[in-house]
């Protein structure tokens, strides 16, 4: 392991960068456990983003007003806000306030806070995805269904949301490569992501073209793996005859 | 054909059937009767409601005015959609578009109405899928999926699918309109077969020879009524009404046939609202 | 839909192109004293958090407070505009090696590990040490209680090796706005910056009646004018400037005129020296 | 009394935010416009028909889709100099315009992929009927293809925009004097919880207030071109 690292450090620099930093123990703890914590972050926020995009499209497409219009309201605010504002909303603002309500109490963590916001935020795009995947199953196919005596369960489970995910497959993963980018921002509020192990970093030493460029390889790396998974979800669930 | 109208109670029957979308009326007052046994043939021009009526006869529409009765059930009754399935059981459905499950293999959209509505269990199921794509000389593609299939093909697949739950009727909307000339031969085949063992079918077509050869009644629509009907001989050689010689002078000489229409799922989502955020 | 193909596998190339793109930073010498002599030119980095040092107003958008002060008068006696440049703690360094700025105004207080590797004015113009603000009724009496507690800072702080060195696990913030507000959000047990930021704060604002600040100050030390490295010749030309303007009292009242309070002792310490000195 | 000093104290900071409100714009609207011109020329070299043209745009799209934004922010503040030496001239390089770079990379990759959606889009008949009537490649790329692309790229482009809109709040984070400094500033400064909340609110109003038009317009769009 070490003998590798070496042979990176000096190979890295015969181009002229310096990755010597890498060889002490504390730079090198320091960006492990950063890109520890960025796995843990992209995970759970994979799954309770695609819970909170299932909720969701479920109020959109519950066909009740009471329901679909507060979802479509929270959509349409998350779409059209920057992630960082509500962020700082969230961590700054709203966990002072529960903090003055409930005290020291409050559990919420700034890692807890990073995940319930890009969860929500980008499972308002997951719900997105899914509704246009769900209205985009053709009526006749339901039709169809509904010839053969399927009750409504029935029909939204055999044929609806099977149809419906596959539809909105390649935008889910679209997303989910776009939340594994969206969690730099977590470092904005000191959660020590792989981005704040870097900034740490680099304010005490001046790496910064090493440090972005092995920054940009490792989400570019994860970016690669969820594609990767995405195109095996894709390959799996091909209606042979349609599409790509 | 002998007459059995006097003997036998009609297995569907509509009285007087009125409907509209959205103030705009489709059928304004339609009187039909299908007899145990009988094909029956609705002809028309488009629009004149033919793919309309079939739809009420399965309580896939419900019309504001009139009767409809399928064997003992009054469909225009139906309010619970419990009732409407059952009613469903009884009353097979083929589509101009085919509407197989593009998800499932051939014999998964065979299996899938008998396993999961029926509740049979997956050997008897597989084994009537099999038996009936047989039936349709699609057995060698059981394990093909629609896309993979040409609309020829789909369609005997379709017929097979509404087969699978031993309908006492199957409705016929137009089955050969979406398909290649070519096509069109081996699914009129399979429908002339059925009708020749006595399954009760109701068609709306522009095949007018087909119509012609296999029909025991005929009814010709126009605007949403019923211009004339009788047998087949009474109504393709006979025509009383003048609207009816028109119709026949046109759609004998031309058989009117719309081009298939492409249905690709990722169509709708190219482009769609970009999902990038920040 | 847009088709996603795998990433990143050249990367490395991609990035040799904007690295050669990004070019070299050349760093200056002594140019500074040169480039105020003959562009009459002065470009100081300041640090706006908000409050007493360094801020905006919020009529007319300038910046204001005892940093913006300072960098002006330097300016007016050197005969050179001034321009200013906000910084953050965590790049005023970076800005100041790469000749960004040539001046730091940024309450950055003297260390030695600074002293390696910039150069200052020797005379400062302040003196300040850190503070904690934590809740009252917190166990923390004293620094060393911080061990193994989560404490809030700012990213570049002075505060931050001490405070390491107590134990403590360092949150460091973009500035001091986010960290109190994340004390206050009950995500560490104290914050850090400096006295001249706690203490008003604790005095009073009655939004902070439930804490108190943590005494005694953390590493007292000078705030200075922060060169590069090896300027000498602008040391020169600057530190009898920062002595006049002790010995005028003109800081002392810029301290006054900006609302500093507690006012520092070291201030009127600073202008009796040099007073008995120049007198 | 609270109440109303808070909102005395948001009037009295309104034009401040307002004002970094307008740097927010007009880095957005700089990266958008650099973006775009980058992102068209990338896009055609990624359709060119010679591999040695073709591979270097793929792999600018790949590389600068597939980046977090903000490391790219970050990169060009810390990379890029901070002053350009032109002859004798210094021609400043001020961190807004190193954001405005940092948000324009993503944004010409993104837009090189819209442009290819949009080419991709056009059915291949298109190109067979203009070979038909012998058009020329690059004839029927200008007068055939483009016009149709340009239509169907609209609402994409549009939707770009209001993410890179949305992408200037991560210039706070390098130490730009933005919307969101100012209001870290205000909160600072004037030190009430109610006041904090509210500046905090109100950029989540600003931002909202600007792109949801955006977005409206993107959606209204995208139906009228959906078919054709």
């Amino acid at each position: 392991m070490n003998h590798w690292l070496e042979f990176f450090v000096h190979w890295a620099s015969s181009l002229g960068l310096n990755y010597g930093f890498l060889l002490d123990a504390y730079p090198r703890s320091t960006l492990a456990q950063g890109a520890l914590t960025t796995l843990w972050l992209c995970l759970l926020t994979i799954i309770g983003s695609l819970l909170t995009g299932l909720g969701l499209a479920a109020l959109l497409t519950s066909g009740k007003r009471a329901l679909a219009v507060p979802a479509r309201v929270f959509i349409e605010v998350t779409r059209n806000t920057p992630t960082l504002v509500q962020l700082y909303c969230a961590f700054l603002v709203l966990n002072m306030l529960l903090n003055q309500a409930v005290g020291t109490a409050n559990p919420l963590t700034p890692f807890a806070w990073v995940v319930i916001v890009i969860s929500l935020h980008k499972g308002a795009f997951h719900a997105e995805a899914l509704r246009a995947g769900i209205e985009a199953v053709p009526a006749v196919t339901l039709e169809a269904a509904r010839s053969l005596a399927f009750s409504n369960r029935q029909l939204l489970w055999n044929v609806q949301l099977p149809l419906a995910l596959r539809f909105a497959l390649p935008s889910l993963i679209n997303n989910l490569i776009d939340l594994v980018k969206m969690t730099a921002v977590a470092s904005a509020i000191a959660v020590g992501d792989i981005t704040y192990s870097a900034i740490m970093i680099w304010t005490q030493s001046d790496n910064v073209l090493e440090l972005m460029i092995l920054l940009l390889g490792f989400y570019g790396l994860l970016s690669f793996i969820v594609n990767c998974v995405g195109r095996y979800l894709e390959a799996r669930l091909r209606m042979p005859g349609y599409g790509h | 054909m002998p007459s059995i109208e006097s003997v036998v109670e009609p297995l569907v029957s509509l009285r007087d059937v009125h409907l509209a979308f959205a103030g705009n009326p489709v059928l304004k007052g339609i009187n039909l009767d299908v007899y145990p046994g009988q094909a029956v043939s609705i002809i028309g021009p488009s629009g004149s409601g033919k793919s309309t009526i079939l739809r009420c006869i399965t309580g896939l529409l419900q019309p504001q005015r009139g009767q409809i009765r399928v064997a003992d059930t009054r469909v225009d009754a139906l309010t619970r959609e419990a009732q409407r399935i059952e009613l469903r059981k009884r009353v097979g459905f083929v589509f101009q578009q085919y509407n197989l499950f593009p998800h499932l293999s051939v014999l998964q959209n065979l299996m899938i109405a008998p396993r999961k509505v029926l509740g049979r269990n997956r050997i008897d199921a597989e084994k009537d899928a099999r038996a009936l794509l047989a039936k349709v000389r699609m057995e060698h593609k059981a394990d093909a999926y629609p896309g993979q299939l040409s609309g020829g093909q789909q369609q005997r697949v379709a017929i097979a699918r509404a087969l699978t739950m031993r309908p006492q009727l199957i409705l016929f909307d137009e089955v050969t309109s979406a398909l290649d000339p070519e096509t069109v031969g081996e699914v009129l085949t399979v429908i002339r077969e059925l009708t020749q063992e006595g399954m009760t079918c109701v068609l709306v077509t522009h095949e007018m020879r087909f119509a012609e050869e296999i029909s025991d009644v005929v009814y010709f629509t126009e605007n949403g009524v019923i211009v004339e009907h009788g047998s087949a001989e009474q109504i393709f050689e006979h025509p009383a009404n003048e609207r009816t010689r028109e119709f026949l002078r046109h759609a004998l000489g031309a058989p009117a046939r719309r081009g298939p229409i492409v249905s690709d799922p990722y169509l709708l989502t190219n482009l769609s609202r970009y999902s990038l955020s920040v | 839909m847009f088709e996603r193909s795998p990433v990143t596998r050249l990367l490395p190339v991609m990035l040799g192109a904007l690295i050669s793109l990004a070019g070299t930073t050349a760093a200056h010498a002594d140019a500074t004293l040169d480039k105020i002599e003959q562009r009459h030119v002065l470009v100081v980095g300041v640090l706006l958090s908000g409050g007493p040092f360094g801020g905006i107003d919020p009529a007319t958008q300038k910046p204001r407070g005892l940093n913006v002060d300072l960098a002006q008068e330097l300016g007016r006696q050197l005969g050179a505009q001034v321009q200013l440049v906000p910084v953050l703690p965590a790049n005023r360094v970076q800005f100041l090696q790469q000749g960004k700025v040539d001046l730091l105004i940024a309450n950055m207080e003297w260390t030695p590990e600074r002293g390696e590797i910039l150069g200052s004015v020797p005379t400062p113009f302040y003196r300040v040490g850190g503070s904690a603000a934590v809740l009252k009724d917190s166990p923390i009496a004293r620094w060393e209680d911080l061990k193994d507690q989560p404490v809030c800072t700012s990213q570049g702080s002075s505060y931050v090796k001490p405070l390491t060195e107590f134990g403590a696990q360092i949150k460091a913030f973009k500035s001091s706005s986010e960290s109190l507000l994340a004390l206050r959000g009950n995500n560490c047990v104290a914050a850090v910056h400096d006295a001249t930021l706690i203490n008003p704060l604790l005095a009073d604002s009655a939004e902070w009646q439930g804490y108190r600040a943590l005494t005694p100050e953390l590493n007292p030390a000078p705030s200075v004018i922060w060169t590069r490295r090896g300027e000498t010749d602008t040391q020169a030309r600057l530190d009898p400037i920062v002595q006049e303007l002790h010995r005028s009292g003109w800081l002392i009242e810029a301290q006054t005129r900006n609302h500093i309070t507690p006012a520092s002792p070291a201030l009127v310490e600073l202008q009796q020296k040099f007073q008995a000195s120049g007198a | 009394m609270a109440i109303e000093s808070v909102c005395m104290a948001l009037l009295q900071w309104s034009p401040a935010l307002i004002a970094g409100f307008g740097q927010n714009i007009l880095i957005s609207l700089l990266a958008i416009g650099l973006g775009t011109v980058l992102g068209l020329l990338v896009g055609m070299l990624a359709l060119s028909p010679w591999r040695l043209l073709r591979l270097p745009a793929r792999l600018w799209v790949q590389v600068f889709r597939n980046a977090p934004w903000l490391v790219l922010i970050y990169f060009t503040t810390y990379v890029f100099p901070f002053e350009i030496h032109v002859g004798s001239a210094y021609i400043p390089f001020p961190d807004w315009v190193k954001v405005t770079i940092g948000l324009a990379l993503p944004a010409s990759a993104n837009v090189a992929e819209i442009l290819r959606g949009a080419v991709a889009s056009i059915p291949g008949t298109q190109w067979e009927a203009a070979r038909s009537l012998a058009f020329s490649r690059w004839q029927i790329a200008v007068s055939i293809i483009m016009p149709q692309c340009l239509k169907r790229m609209l609402a994409p482009w549009m939707n770009l925009y209001a993410v890179v809109t949305m992408g200037t709040a991560l210039a706070s984070l390098v130490g730009v004097h933005d919307v969101i400094d100012t209001a870290q500033i205000a909160s600072n400064t004037v030190n009430l919880t109610g006041f904090t909340v509210l500046v905090y609110l109100s950029l989540l109003v600003l931002f909202f207030a600007y792109c949801y038009p955006i977005s409206r317009l993107t959606q209204r769009l995208e139906r009228r071109y959906a078919f054709y």
